[in-house]
């Protein structure tokens, strides 16, 4: 064996045909290694060629050490879901590289570094390797750094491999380390000489390619994660207490709401036009939003599964007391502490029904980037017309991965504050009482604290109450206020956002989905349209479902309800909806902590149809 | 008390600052504890409307319905009246928040926010209408009850050593620690103005018997035994307004905390050696007052120059709940700029 | 208008004819009177002259002061469910006295105190009053007391109105006086007196009367509430530890079993043999139990919605991390605080999906204090057999009123420890996995700190592992895992307690329905019957719902499911559980805080069935 | 530590205490506790069998899976370790447990469940690896944070009171508190001997520094900043096992507390006049000691005479987990006899 062969070897079989922006490459690294940058870089760079493409981040439950496999897909035609299998990995994780290795399919690439002992002996794969230390040696960098700058080394590799415009790999350089300077040319350099080194190293060419494209699908568009697009929307939204606990995969949430409000949330004197409190527990956290939605604040909190859990009574209460709350729930596998770093659908059921006797929450379930900064703002105006928390469950797959988006729309409409009365409508006892349904729509009026009348006062509370807000414990003032209440939430179904259907010629049956599924649906839908399947697609953005969620179920023999959890919950509440359907309401399901492929999709769709 | 047809500053009686019938036991300490708040209330002029009144639940929880029936009220979860008051003095700064609490309600379910409401230091009242059981349960021991205590209602004896509330709330942080008895109206009237004034978390632990449960011989926590064991460190006295901002920190037989509002409080030395404004010596006798035969009532400790959550979070004078759709919704551009942050 | 016409005046529309043994008394008074120990002696001396009878105690949430009503049925057939309607009114507080008379039918009795000003001015009624004064003047007695023995004076009255037995009285008495003679003796004089008082003033006779019952059908049997049934069962269910959070209507259970375990449960060393912690709130509460059932002690809680809402979290974990545990839920309604001392089963759905993320629990439903007392040891059994939390759901009627009881059962079967696998079986590395399924059944094998074997530790966690107990964020051990859970819980529906099921010749139609609604059931089936429409009825036990609910709702064209919530809440699930029957699962609810009556299912039956 | 060869009482080697490897990150102060805790249990031989290790969440939560990898372990829920610790010591009270929580998992959301369960004196062994920040979610502050850190992961500055939790738990009633710091192991197993030992709940609330969010300079939970402030208030050794029953409390340079098990703990003091065993001592050093440049560590107090919650409950001899049918389900006359409680 020479050393050529060692640093480059290509599989026995001979070469297929060429791919070009229709492939995936993995990076397995361990945890904390400052890999994130390096595969920020690639992702931005292919991204910048106008080239179709998403990452899926799955990092481990650790700070260091554990393995992460940063997975980019590149689509020509636009399909942005997770796919199954890799083609090119960048093996710089010592400790999974012979598992890693062994997943692939014949003809993929492999690239790990020469300083490892390890040898690869399947003879099906193209194998390329790089000397980091000796590549790193060239360079005078700072102890400290050095780890993180190897990471370019595999940019650099990848980048010449597929032919990456290396001028596309600086822009993203210098945009992922904010334009500091120093770290951009270091960074660049190592990059460059990887390449470089590359170029002189290797000869054999894989059938993978990177090239830039015109009529790109993703002009004018931007790479954004759900997190932090929602950040962005409550701050358009008016939120002005956030409270919060720390979380995986909620936490960047609060912290895009906090950068964003710093940035543009401040009143004619310089002062913060908002507070953001760390709470001491989610209990805390819901409690705080609580108080401050009864004293006329827009607050919000952000959460994920656990917190859900703890948050049970408060938001009882805030639906029983009726009290506008925005709760963000982005949803990591469960039950219990279950796979903090995995995404899912799991607390659809629970989240609706969350808290103990008969309660029922309005839902919304973003699907995209754009749409988190919409329900961001639009949360607010909703919980403040129905006087109710609402829950925006979305997920670690939306939340933290970065996800094309087109711009988001400037809120179309004026804060809604709903039916707050003001001092001078209440002057004479009579003129306000909290729970007197006068419009008949279930949802009554309210004062604020501090309301300037002597009139305006009331008891919020979570005991029994009749509609005067006096504490009762009459069977009828119970009944009434209750009834009420249900009365209200379901009169919101037609007024939440509404789903989006689209529909193709001749379909003979419904697909529903929701939130995070929606790349996996559109290429799933396209892969069974090329085999003659037409079918139509509804998704469903909030709960209660609208009446005209229930009609296009009746309007199909049977629909297939796609989710990302064990149970079929989202079917659940459909068939609960849609009784006289409820067999015909299929589960597409799976819980594996990963988002969903349209493979998938189109395999269990195949089997049930039979 | 006052003439029934006597006004305050508002032009209004006390009869205006009535709440609903209480409908808790007669002879009960949180009855009078919630006369002693309408009273202050009247007595300061305090405006209702700007009063919010919170609570979370038990009998003590029960009582701010009972005073002040033109303030918003709160009748919150069971030990989670301080994270509803965090967030609705953080919405709205301008107002006057009352808490009301029971010790079961605290110093069990509730420690754990209490002790970081305190850390935050949420200018408010807080009051501890505490009895050493749960009453509303019928009952139990609650976790200020002291050790050895017989209950039969809780069945037996306790065992375990009491929580000390005004222990717990200094050594947390707070600013305004006293300890009062429901049956000592004036030393509760006093403090609760001085509270009201304090900018700040102002501690009030009370002392109020539950005649139904907890009031039999021997209790520690009955009117017989506080009435006789009861220390009182100090006379307070709180006088509303100084016209001018001349105060003389008399030591000696008397001390004078200016409040930041203006208001004084002055403290009668009865223990003459005995500062409130020093934490160590509060800790100390705190510390020598651990026995159910040693209860220490007055301004245990006051300190005004503690930073209030409202000044941690730098609030902007407007309250949050008023600030205007051109204040909370940021411009076109300002969009326009933020989708910029996320293009290379 | 003389003294007679003030001491007692009868209806102005004549006298209808005698109903012996088939009437309600309504007791008004104001809480933490003492009226308890008189009501309880009524419902005992009418119980001891062998009539069925039921008390159904509405009292407010307070301890002195708000009105209580206190409600005895006497039913000849020995139906014991709530009826509406008052026959008798013995109204005892002022404050209601109104309300209380308004609103009943003509032809009723009120007994009220001459020492009150008020004026009945309805000429439609009996009326009756008595001087409580000048009668406890008579007396010489302590003046702590005088208010509570003040109540034996509607004793006296009832007693001679009613030619209740005095005899009767006196034992009523005794018991509940524990045999305090001297308290005993007071009280029935004071009875005897205002009887003696009743029997030279009054000379109408009442269309009322109780007569004692030869061949009684209460016979042999007691009282008792269903919270004291459950205590004694732990007792006997070998439970070891017991942490608990005082909430009504729960309290009673826990104060039951402490009893019953100082009665019975000391080891031969005169140690309990077990402990009862007295926790700082619910979510540790549930944690000690969790704790301890990991351990290996038979572990317990109980507790109501709110505690329902706070053990969220810990209730996922023990099933994600299969630790037996064992939660009473005596509902109350909710949402939130809601009515603390009113009935309710609106707690079904949420705690039978308690938890965020998927998860199910297993949950039993006693309907009776026999059951309670079953239920109280064998959802130890259960627990453990099948390593995951049990919630056996009760509710304030059964919990908390007097039903009539026959004997409870001595456990028919020994304590059933589970698969606990002991020392002397690990001799060796892989004698022992955690969560390997070796039997097929979905319930794996486990182990006991202070197990002396070097193999036979495990980690219990609620975080990802693989079925050797090792820390896993693998997608394909989540899976394995978790849905291997799921077949256990799945494949407890024929093992837990099966539904009883009562059927009548030629019924079209079935009822389902569960827990405290058995006696409506009972009576509104008869009441149908009556009107020749037969029905079948399947009292459901458990959930998941055994194979044979199934069964039972597709033998028929459709089912009524009964229930005391406002949503259907089983309904709901049974709906999920036969999807192709979805639409003919049809709910028969209400939620005002009492228990159902069969009035008012029959009358929704009736209505629904067209 | 001793050759790799070497055996303790029971023939083990150290590496037989072995846990899993650790995924924390490299120079966590977590990661040095961890071994010395598996240090000491391999020193004085306890059974794997017999320790119980429990956790809440967090990566100070995640370190028993890294020591003794014979022990049963739970990794229990965010804040709910003393919970699920006091259930289990009340089922077997012949275990030795030992708890390792974070100041986050403590001080946070924890605080209610660590008051009480101090309160009810469960007989454990209670660590808290303290440093300062949310290490697992990533470097947000946590309750114990100094105020005026400066913190770029937790973005900006703490202004609010850290929790001391040695004071919270020596007004809770504990009996033993101390505190150390990671990068002194002598002191730490020395500590953790004695705890081990101990009969009630000792805390040792130990600075364990998180390299990675929050080792900077400046950082008052960071290896530097310790060491520099670091007072010791007194060296501690722990004498595991004493023939005969002769402790002389000789005063002055040092102290000896004999344990119940036979134990003795020797304290030689470095402070002169502290006596650990003097609670108002104790809590007026905390309370001198409350500036962040002011750490002191060793044996702050001890007190051997409090009952354990296992004396409260007065459980049998035999663990109530190992009690037989025969003593767990009472006779058929039994049921008899209780039926009859409910007929007249
Ligand atoms: C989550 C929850 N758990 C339990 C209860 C039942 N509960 C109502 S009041 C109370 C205790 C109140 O005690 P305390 O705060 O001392 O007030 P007191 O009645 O003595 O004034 C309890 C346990 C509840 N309402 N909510
Ligand atoms: C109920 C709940 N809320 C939040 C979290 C997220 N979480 C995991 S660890 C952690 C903080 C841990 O901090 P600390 O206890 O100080 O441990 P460290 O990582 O610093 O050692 C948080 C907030 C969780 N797991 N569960
Ligand atoms: S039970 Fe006790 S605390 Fe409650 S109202 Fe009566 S006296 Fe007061
Ligand atoms: S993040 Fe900090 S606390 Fe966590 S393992 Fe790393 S150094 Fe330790
Ligand atoms: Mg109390
Ligand atoms: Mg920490």
């Amino acid at each position: 064996m020479t050393i050529t062969d060692v640093l480059e070897r290509g599989p026995a079989t001979g070469s297929p045909a060429v791919r070009v922006n229709d492939f995936s490459i993995n990076v397995a690294s361990p945890n904390g290694s400052g890999s994130q940058t390096s595969n920020m870089v690639i992702i931005r760079a292919l991204f910048q060629m106008g080239i179709p493409v998403v990452g899926k981040n799955l990092f481990p439950s650790n700070i260091q050490g554990l393995p992460t496999w940063y997975i980019i897909r590149l689509s020509k035609e636009g399909y942005l879901a997770r796919k199954e299998g890799t083609d090119i990995l960048a093996a710089w994780n010592q400790q999974t590289l012979a598992q890693d290795v062994a997943e692939l399919a014949p003809g993929s690439v492999v690239i790990y570094p020469l300083d490892w002992k390890q040898e690869i002996s399947r003879d099906d794969l193209y194998i390329y390797r790089m000397p980091i230390k000796e590549l790193m040696d060239t360079f005078d960098i700072p102890r400290e750094l050095k780890s993180r700058v190897a990471n370019m080394v595999y940019v650099g590799g990848v980048s010449y491999l597929l032919s990456i415009d290396l001028d596309a790999v600086e822009k993203a350089l210098s945009y992922e380390l904010h334009g500091k300077e120093k770290a951009v040319r270091l960074n660049k350099q190592v990059v460059q000489a990887a390449y470089d080194w590359a170029k002189a190293n290797w000869s054999t060419k894989i059938p993978y390619r990177a090239e830039p494209m015109e009529n790109s699908p993703v002009k004018g568009k931007f790479l954004a994660e759900g997190n932090a697009a929602a950040g962005l929307g409550a701050a358009f939204g008016g939120v002005s207490v956030v409270a919060w606990y720390p979380i995986t995969p909620s936490t960047s949430l609060i912290d895009a709401t906090r950068i964003f409000l710093k940035r543009y949330r401040h009143s004619s004197d310089g002062k913060p036009t908002y507070a953001v409190i760390q709470a001491e527990d989610e209990l805390a956290a819901l409690g705080i939003v609580v108080g401050a939605g009864w004293a006329g604040a827009r607050a919000m909190t952000s959460t994920s599964g656990p917190g859900i859990s703890l948050m049970a009574e408060f938001a009882g209460m805030g639906f029983f007391a009726e009290i506008p709350a925005v709760i963000w729930d982005v949803q990591r596998v469960g039950p219990s502490t279950g796979l903090p770093t995995r995404t899912s659908q799991g607390d659809v059921m629970f989240t609706h029904y969350l808290g103990h006797g008969d309660t029922k929450h309005i839902c919304l379930f973003p699907a995209s980037p754009a749409e988190c900064f919409r329900f961001g703002w639009e949360s607010f105006d909703i919980a403040e017309r129905f006087q109710t928390p609402v829950f925006v469950l979305t997920d670690l797959d939306l939340g933290m991965n970065y996800w094309t988006s087109e711009d988001f729309e400037y809120p179309d409409k004026p804060l809604d504050r709903g039916k707050v009365v003001p001092a001078e409508d209440i002057k004479k006892p009579g003129d306000f009482y909290r729970f007197v349904d006068v419009d008949g729509d279930g949802i009554t009026r309210r004062t604020l604290p501090g309301t300037d009348s002597p009139y305006a006062a009331y008891f919020a509370r979570g005991t029994g109450h009749n509609k005067y807000g006096v504490y009762s414990e009459r069977s009828d003032d119970w009944e009434e206020n209750l009834q009420r209440i249900f009365r209200k939430i379901d009169g919101s179904r037609d007024k939440l956002p509404q789903p989006v259907v689209s529909r193709m010629d001749g379909a003979q049956v419904g697909i529903i989905s929701y939130g995070s599924n929606e790349p996996a649906i559109v290429e799933a839908r396209d892969m069974l349209a090329a085999q003659g399947i037409s079918t139509d697609y509804l998704r469903l953005r909030a709960l209660p479902a609208a009446h005209s969620v229930h009609e296009f179920i009746r309007s199909f023999d049977h629909v297939y309800v796609v989710e990302n959890n064990l149970e079929g919950q989202m079917a659940q509440i459909l068939r609960l909806d849609v009784p006289e359907k409820a067999d015909r309401i299929l589960s597409i399901n799976k819980q594996d902590g990963l988002p969903l492929t349209a493979k998938f999709i189109v395999s269990k769709f195949l089997e049930m149809e039979g | 008390m006052g003439r029934r047809d006597q006004v305050n500053v508002l032009g209004l009686t006390k009869k205006d600052y009535d709440g609903a019938p209480s409908t808790l036991c007669v002879g009960c300490g949180h009855n009078s504890i919630a006369n002693q708040i309408q009273q202050i209330a009247w007595e300061l002029g305090l405006p209702q409307h700007q009063v919010i009144k919170l609570s979370g639940i038990g009998c003590s929880s029960k009582s701010p319905a009972y005073f002040l029936g033109h303030s918003h009220g709160f009748n919150a979860l069971h030990g989670r009246m301080p994270s509803v008051a965090t967030g609705a003095v953080t919405a709205n700064h301008s107002l006057i928040a009352i808490g009301v609490s029971g010790d079961g309600d605290t110093g069990s379910i509730g420690m754990g926010q209490f002790k970081h409401l305190i850390r935050r230091n949420v200018p408010m009242v807080y009051v501890v209408e505490n009895n050493g059981v749960y009453g509303l349960t019928k009952g139990q021991f609650s976790a200020t009850a002291d050790q050895g205590q017989f209950n039969k209602y809780a069945g037996g004896i306790n065992e375990l050593t009491p929580i000390d509330l005004c222990f717990e709330a200094i050594i947390s942080g707070c600013g305004f620690v006293a300890r009062s008895f429901s049956g000592d109206k004036h030393q509760v009237q006093e403090l609760l103005k001085a509270a009201v004034n304090y900018d700040g978390t102002a501690l009030i632990d009370i002392i109020s018997p539950c005649v139904t449960f907890n009031d039999h011989e021997g209790s520690s926590k009955s009117y017989a035994w506080v009435q006789e064991y009861n220390e009182v460190i100090n006379d307070i006295s709180f006088i509303p307004e100084q016209p001018e901002i001349m105060v003389n920190y008399q030591e000696g037989e008397s001390i004078s905390v200016k409040l930041h509002d203006g208001g004084i409080v002055h403290l009668t030395k009865l223990d003459k050696s005995y500062d409130p404004r020093d934490r160590e010596a509060a800790i100390t006798l705190l510390e020598r007052y651990q026995d159910p035969d040693k209860i220490v009532t007055g301004l245990i400790y006051i300190n005004e120059d503690k930073k209030t959550s409202t000044q941690i979070l730098d609030l902007p004078e407007t309250p949050l709940v008023h600030l205007a759709q051109s204040d909370l919704r940021p411009s076109r551009e300002a969009l326009a700029d933020a989708l910029n942050t996320f293009r290379m």
